[in-house]
C-alpha cells in the first residue's frame, strides 16, 4: 500500500465515523481528535476500522505517531499491505 | 375619516327613516313595503311621515302575509326595483323564511348566476321591552347561517343611517336587524353624513386584556361592562361585528391575538347560535394565542318571559359580561 | 289559424320525445336527482305560453321541462342541464327542477310547492310600479292551492291589481293525494274567484282549448292590468317523479285519460281537417327525434363545472346594480 | 384489549413523531418486542411494547406527531397466552422496567404552552393560578429561573459542511428540549457539587499493559473503566442511583448508567447502559461502543432513552479540567470526569507526575448530602485504584 492509498483509506474511514466533516479542508498535520472532534471512543473506532481494512494493528504505545492524518497515513503505509 | 362639518341630533329611529327618505328621493326604484309601514307609520314608527311624501305606491301597506310580501319583494327586485321590505319582528319573519332561504338566497346560484336579488329586508329584533316570547327573540343566527344573504346588525346611529344606502346598492339580498331597544337611542349624525362600509367589524373601544365581541343591541352593554372593568384595572377591547354575514375574522382575530382572551356576547340563545359561531372561529384562528377559554354571554335558554325581572335575568347584562371577562382575565370566578 | 295546430303539435311532440328520452337516460343513470315528467300535460304549456310575448315573464314549478321548451329555450341547453353540465341553462347547478333563463325571462323552476307565486306577484308589482304592460305567467299545480302562499299571493295580486296570469295545472294529484282529499272546494276557479279575480277552467288535454282560454286570459291581464286565474284540467300519464308504484290511482283511470292524450287529439284533428298527412306527422317525429338525439349528444359532450368554481354565484360577481 | 401508547422516552419528552411501524395488524407481539420507531426531538428511537398480545389496529399513521400517552395501537390479549412464538428476544425489556416517571396532564392555556416553548420553560415546573397555567405564570417562571444552567458545552466541531434545513430545525428542537430540561433541573433540584482529583496511574498502567496484548478491537478505553467504577459504586450508594417521582425518591434496583454523548453537529443525549454494574469490562466496552454509535446514528431503544438511573459525563476528555454538570431529571446525581492529564502528585513525600482526572459529583440535596456524596466519590477513586477488580461482571 502506498502513501496515497493509505491516505485515501484513512479519509474514507474518517468519513464513516464523522460523516459531517468536510475532509477536504482538514489540516493534515494537526491532531485529528481536535480537528475532527473525535473522542477516545471515536479514535478507538478509527484504529479498529484501520485494522479491519489493512490488518495493521496499531499498538497504543504508537498512538502519539498517528494523532494526525498524515501521521496515520504514513504509519499505515509503512506498516503493511491490505489484507485480502 | 374626514372631520364632519357639523353634527345634527337624531335618534336611531329617525336615522333609519332619513336614510330611507333619502334613498327614495334619490332612486325611483326604491320603495318600502310591509305591514303598517304607511298609514300607521310603521309598527315601531320608523316610517312615520314617509307615506305623505312618497304616496301609497312607494310606501306600501301590505296585508298580514309575510311570505307573500317578502316573496313579492323578491319578484320586484328581479323585475328591476330596489324594494325595502320591513318585517315587523324577527319572530314574524319565520313566516317568510321559505321565501328568504329557498328563493332569495338560492336563486342566483340555482340559476347559474343569471338572477340576482337586490332586496333589502329590515326587521326588528331583540328583547328588553317586556314583549314576551313571541316578540323578543334574537334570531340573527338563523339568517347568518344562510349563504347567499348579507346580514347586518347596525348597533350605532351612524351605522343605522349609513348601512342602508350600500345595502340598497348591493346586488344581493341584505337582511338588516334593528334592535328594538335602540330605536329611541339619541345621538348625532355627521352633517353631511359619512359613508360607512357594509363589511368589516369596528373596534368600538380599544383595550389590551380581553376582547368583547358583540353586535347590535349588546354593544352598549359591552361598553358599560368595559367601563366597569376599567375600574378594576382590566382593559377590555370591544368589537362590534356590524356584519354577521360575512363575519370579519381579521379584525376579531387580530384583537384576540393581542389580548389573548375573548368573550362573545350575543342576545341570541347560546346553543348553535351566533355566539357559538364566533367562538368557534376564534378557536380556529387564535387557538395558540388563547390564554383562557373563549367565554360566552348569551341569552338563557328559555323563551323570553314577560316579567321584567325574569326577562332581565334571561338576557346578557353588563354585569354578566364583566363577570365573564374577569373570569377570563383573572382565571377564577 | 291554419298551421297553428301543426306548430303546436310539433311543440308538444318535442316535449314528449324529450321527456321520453329523459326517462331512458334516467334509467341509464345519465340523469339523476328528482325528475318530474310532464308527459300528458303538454297541451297546457304549449297552449298558454304560445300566447305570451318576448317581454312577458314566466314562473313555474319543478315540473318545468315542458315550459322551458315551449318558451323557446334551447333543447341542447336544457338537456345539458339535465346532465348537470356547465353548458346547461343554469350552468348545471339547478338540474331538472331548476331551469332558468334570463334571456327568456324564465324565472324557474321552483322546487317549493307554492314558492313561485309570491315571486310572480313581485314581478307583476315591478311592472305595475314602472308602468310596463307586461304579463307574468305563473304556473303551479292544484296542490299549491292548499298552500298559504297561493292565498297570500292571489290576494296581493288582486288587492294591488297586478298583471299576473295564474295558471293552475290541475292534474288531479298532489303527488299521491287526490284533489278531493286535499281541497274542500274542488272547483278551483270558484275558489280563486273568491279573491275577486276573473277565473275559469279549460280542457287541459286539448291544446286548442287551452290556447283559446289563455288567449282570452292574457288579453284580459294586459288590458286590465290585474290578475286572471286559469285552471287547465289535465293529467300526468307517468309517476309524480320518474317512478312510483301508482297505488293512489286506478290503472283504468290512467287508461281512460290516455284516450285523451293531447298529442292524439291534436293529430286526429290535423288529419281530419286535412292540415297534415300521416307522412307529415312521421316526418315531424323524425325531425323531433333528431333534435332530441342532437341534444343528448351535446349534453354528453358538454363540460362539467370546475370544482374550483363551487362557491361561485353565492354572491353576485360584479353584477351592475 | 390493551393500548400501546406513545411512550415517554425521557422527562423532557411531551410528544413524539411516529416514524415507522415495525408490526402490522394481526401480528403477535411480546413484551419487549420493538414495534415502532419514534422520533423525539432528540433521536429516532426503537420503541418496545410492554405487554404480550396481538396487534388489533394501528391508530396512528407514520409521520404523525402525537402527545405522550396517546394510544398508538390497540392490542388484544388473544393469541398471546397460547402463542408458540419464542419469548421476548430483547433482554433489556425482559426484566421489569424501571418505573417510568409519570407526568400528569398539565392544564395550561394554548398561549401559555406556546410561550413556554418559546421561553424554554418546562410547564411541569410552573404552577398556575386556579389550577390552570396562563401565560403570565409562564413568563413569571421564565423571569425567575436561574440562568446559570450549564448545559454540557459541546465543543464546536471543526470543518462541518452546512447541515440540511431539517437537520438544523431538528437541532433547534433538540436545543430547546435540552434547555427546557436543564432549566427544569436547575429549578427543581437543589444541586450540590463535590470535587475529587483521582490519580489514574495504577489503573491506566494496568489498562495499557492489558491492551498491549490484545487485538485492536478488544482494547478497552479508559472511559470504560471510569464508567465501570461509577456503576459499581452506584450500586453501593442507593441515594445516588434512582429517581424522584411525584416528589418522592425511589432508589433504583439496578444501575442503568446514563452516558452523556455529545452529538456531532451539536446536541447532547444521555442514553443508558443498562445494568452497567453487572457487565464485565469487555462487555461494558462493547455495549458502550454500540450505544454511542446508535445514539449518534439516531437509533436508540426506548428503554435506553428513559431508563438512566445515574448519568456520567466524560466530556472533559478533550479539554476541560472538570465539569460541574446539571442533573438529568428525574435522576438525582451526575458524575463528571475532566480531562486525564499528567499532573504533579505528591507520593510518600516525593513529587511524581501521574495521569490525573478531576471527578465531580453533582447531587440532589433532597436525597443526599455532601457527606455521602464525598464517600461516593472516594469509593470511585478506590475502585479505580484496583482496576483488576473491575474486570469481572456480577450475576
Amino acid at each position: 500500500m502506498n502513501a496515497q492509498d493509505s491516505h485515501d483509506l484513512v479519509l474514507r474511514v474518517i468519513a464513516q465515523i464523522a460523516p459531517d466533516v468536510d475532509v477536504g479542508s482538514l489540516d493534515e498535520d494537526r491532531d485529528m481528535r481536535r480537528e475532527l472532534d473525535l473522542d477516545s471512543l471515536d479514535f478507538q473506532t478509527l484504529v479498529e476500522r484501520i485494522a479491519e481494512e489493512t490488518g495493521v494493528q496499531i499498538p497504543e504505545t504508537d498512538y502519539p505517531q498517528v494523532r494526525s492524518l498524515r501521521g496515520m497515513a504514513e504509519y499505515v503505509a509503512a506498516a503493511g499491505t491490505p489484507s485480502a | 375619516m374626514t372631520a364632519p362639518t357639523s353634527v345634527r341630533p337624531t335618534t336611531y329611529r329617525e336615522a333609519i327613516r332619513e336614510a330611507m327618505r333619502e334613498a327614495m328621493r334619490r332612486d325611483d326604484r326604491v320603495f318600502l313595503m310591509g305591514e303598517d309601514v304607511g298609514r300607521y307609520g310603521g309598527g315601531f314608527g320608523v316610517s312615520l311621515g314617509l307615506l305623505e311624501e312618497f304616496g301609497e305606491d312607494r310606501v306600501r301597506d301590505t296585508p298580514l302575509s309575510e311570505s307573500g310580501f317578502v316573496g313579492a319583494g323578491i319578484g320586484a327586485a328581479l323585475g328591476g326595483m330596489r324594494p325595502i321590505v320591513e318585517i315587523m319582528t324577527v319572530n314574524f319573519s319565520l313566516l317568510a323564511l321559505d321565501q328568504i332561504l329557498n328563493t332569495a338566497a338560492t336563486l342566483l346560484h340555482m340559476s347559474g348566476g343569471q338572477f340576482n336579488v337586490p332586496l333589502v329586508i329590515r326587521m326588528t329584533t331583540g328583547g328588553g321591552r317586556q314583549l314576551a316570547a313571541q316578540h323578543s327573540h334574537s334570531l340573527e343566527g338563523y339568517y347568518a347561517h344562510i349563504p347567499g344573504l348579507r346580514v347586518l346588525a347596525p348597533a350605532t346611529i351612524e351605522d343605522a343611517y349609513g348601512m342602508l344606502e350600500p345595502a340598497l346598492a348591493d346586488p344581493d339580498p341584505v337582511v338588516i336587524f334593528e334592535h328594538g331597544s335602540l330605536y329611541n337611542e339619541k345621538g348625532t349624525l355627521p352633517d353631511p353624513p359619512t359613508a360607512v362600509p357594509l363589511e368589516g367589524a369596528a373596534v368600538r373601544r380599544a383595550g389590551t386584556d380581553v376582547t368583547l365581541v358583540t353586535s347590535g343591541g349588546c354593544l352598549g352593554r359591552c361598553l358599560d361592562a368595559a367601563d366597569d372593568l376599567a375600574g378594576s384595572g382590566i382593559s377590555a377591547e370591544v368589537i362590534d361585528l356590524r356584519s354577521l354575514r360575512p363575519i370579519d375574522d381579521d379584525t376579531v382575530g387580530a384583537s384576540v391575538s393581542r389580548t389573548h382572551r375573548a368573550i362573545v356576547v350575543d342576545e341570541g340563545w347560546r346553543s348553535v347560535g351566533m355566539s357559538a359561531e364566533v367562538a368557534a372561529r376564534i378557536a380556529e384562528r387564535c387557538f395558540y394565542d388563547l390564554d383562557a377559554p373563549v367565554g360566552r354571554v348569551a341569552a338563557v335558554e328559555v323563551p323570553i318571559p314577560y316579567p321584567r325581572h325574569l326577562e332581565a335575568a334571561a338576557l346578557p347584562s353588563a354585569e354578566r359580561i364583566a363577570a365573564a371577562a374577569r373570569k377570563a382575565v383573572l382565571g377564577d370566578g | 289559424m291554419t298551421g297553428a295546430l301543426l306548430a303546436q303539435y310539433r311543440e308538444m311532440l318535442r316535449i314528449r320525445r324529450f321527456e321520453e328520452r329523459c326517462a331512458e337516460l334516467y334509467s341509464a343513470e345519465r340523469i339523476r336527482g328528482f325528475v318530474h315528467l310532464y308527459i300528458g300535460e303538454e297541451a297546457v304549456a304549449v297552449g298558454v305560453i304560445g300566447q305570451l310575448v318576448q317581454d312577458d315573464a314566466m314562473v313555474t314549478t319543478y315540473r318545468d321541462h315542458g315550459h322551458a321548451l315551449a318558451r323557446g329555450m334551447d333543447m341542447a341547453a336544457v338537456m345539458s342541464e339535465m346532465f348537470g353540465r356547465v353548458e346547461g341553462v343554469s350552468r348545471g347547478r339547478g338540474g331538472s327542477m331548476h331551469l332558468f333563463s334570463a334571456e327568456h325571462r324564465f324565472y324557474g323552476g321552483n322546487g317549493i310547492v307554492g314558492g313561485g307565486l309570491p315571486l310572480a306577484v313581485g314581478l307583476g308589482l315591478a311592472d305595475h310600479l314602472q308602468g310596463r304592460e307586461r304579463v307574468t305567467a305563473c304556473f303551479f299545480g292544484e296542490g299549491a292551492m292548499a298552500e298559504g302562499e297561493f292565498h297570500e299571493s292571489i290576494n296581493l295580486a288582486a288587492l294591488w291589481q297586478l298583471p299576473v296570469l295564474f295558471v293552475c295545472e290541475n292534474n288531479l294529484y298532489a303527488m299521491g293525494t287526490a284533489l278531493a282529499r286535499s281541497e274542500s272546494e274542488t272547483d278551483l276557479a270558484l275558489k280563486a274567484a273568491a279573491y275577486e279575480v276573473p277565473a275559469w277552467s279549460c280542457d287541459g288535454m286539448d291544446v286548442e282549448a287551452v290556447s283559446h282560454a289563455a288567449q282570452r286570459a292574457v288579453a284580459l291581464v294586459r288590458d286590465s292590468g290585474g290578475p286572471v286565474f286559469l285552471e287547465a284540467r289535465t293529467y300526468r300519464f307517468r309517476a309524480h317523479s320518474m317512478y312510483d308504484p301508482d297505488r293512489y290511482r286506478d290503472k283504468a283511470e290512467i287508461e281512460l285519460w290516455r284516450t285523451r292524450d293531447p298529442l292524439r287529439i291534436a293529430a286526429d284533428r290535423l288529419l281530419d281537417r286535412g292540415e297534415a298527412t300521416d307522412e307529415d306527422l312521421r316526418d315531424i317525429d323524425t325531425e323531433v327525434t333528431e333534435e332530441v338525439d342532437a341534444s343528448v349528444a351535446a349534453a354528453e359532450a358538454a363540460a362539467w363545472e370546475d370544482v374550483d368554481h363551487l362557491t361561485r354565484f353565492v354572491m353576485s360577481e360584479g353584477v351592475p346594480t | 384489549m390493551g393500548e400501546f401508547r406513545m411512550p415517554s422516552l425521557g422527562a423532557d419528552m411531551t410528544e413524539g413523531t411516529l416514524l415507522e411501524w415495525l408490526v402490522r395488524p394481526g401480528d403477535v407481539v411480546h413484551r419487549g418486542d420493538v414495534v415502532a420507531v419514534v422520533d423525539t426531538s432528540k433521536s429516532a428511537i426503537d420503541v418496545e411494547v410492554f405487554q404480550d398480545g396481538r396487534v388489533e389496529r394501528l391508530l396512528v399513521e407514520p409521520g404523525t406527531t402525537v402527545p405522550v400517552g396517546q394510544p398508538l395501537a390497540l392490542l388484544s390479549d388473544e393469541g398471546a397466552a397460547g402463542s408458540t412464538a419464542p419469548p421476548a428476544p430483547v433482554p433489556v425489556a425482559a426484566s421489569a422496567p424501571v418505573p417510568e416517571p409519570h407526568e400528569a396532564h398539565i392544564a395550561a392555556s394554548p398561549f401559555a404552552r406556546r410561550r413556554a416553548v418559546e421561553l424554554g420553560v418546562d410547564l411541569s415546573s410552573v404552577s398556575g393560578h386556579g389550577g390552570v397555567i396562563s401565560v403570565a405564570d409562564v413568563e413569571r417562571a421564565a423571569a425567575g429561573r436561574e440562568e446559570s444552567a450549564t448545559v454540557a458545552p459541546v465543543s464546536s466541531p471543526a470543518p462541518v459542511s452546512s447541515p440540511a434545513p431539517e437537520a438544523s430545525s431538528h437541532a433547534r428542537a433538540m436545543r430547546e428540549a435540552i434547555a427546557a430540561l436543564m432549566a427544569r433541573s436547575k429549578k427543581e433540584i437543589p444541586h450540590y457539587y463535590l470535587t475529587l482529583d483521582i490519580d489514574l496511574h495504577t489503573s491506566l498502567g494496568w489498562l495499557t499493559s492489558r491492551n498491549a496484548g490484545l487485538p485492536v478491537d478488544a482494547r478497552v478505553v479508559p472511559a470504560a473503566l471510569l464508567l465501570k467504577a461509577v456503576a459499581v459504586a452506584a450500586a453501593e450508594f442507593p441515594e445516588m442511583n434512582g429517581h424522584v417521582v411525584d416528589g418522592a425518591y425511589r432508589p433504583a434496583d439496578r444501575v442503568n448508567l446514563g452516558v452523556a454523548v455529545a452529538l456531532r453537529g451539536g446536541g447532547l443525549m444521555a442514553p443508558a447502559l443498562v445494568d452497567a454494574d453487572r457487565l464485565d469490562l469487555d462487555a461494558l466496552m462493547t455495549a458502550m461502543k454500540d450505544l454511542v454509535a446508535r445514539a449518534r446514528g439516531g437509533r436508540l431503544r426506548s428503554s435506553e432513552m428513559s431508563d438512566g438511573t445515574l448519568t456520567v459525563t466524560n466530556l472533559g476528555e478533550q479539554g476541560a479540567q472538570s465539569v460541574h454538570g446539571v442533573i438529568y431529571p428525574p435522576q438525582v446525581a451526575l458524575v463528571g470526569f475532566g480531562r486525564i492529564a499528567e499532573r504533579p502528585v505528591a507520593l510518600e513525600g516525593l513529587l511524581g507526575v501521574h495521569p490525573v482526572t478531576t471527578a465531580t459529583l453533582a447531587a440532589d440535596h433532597r436525597v443526599s448530602d455532601g457527606h455521602r456524596g464525598g464517600l461516593f466519590l472516594a469509593r470511585i477513586a478506590e475502585l479505580l485504584d484496583e482496576p483488576e477488580n473491575l474486570v469481572g461482571g456480577r450475576p
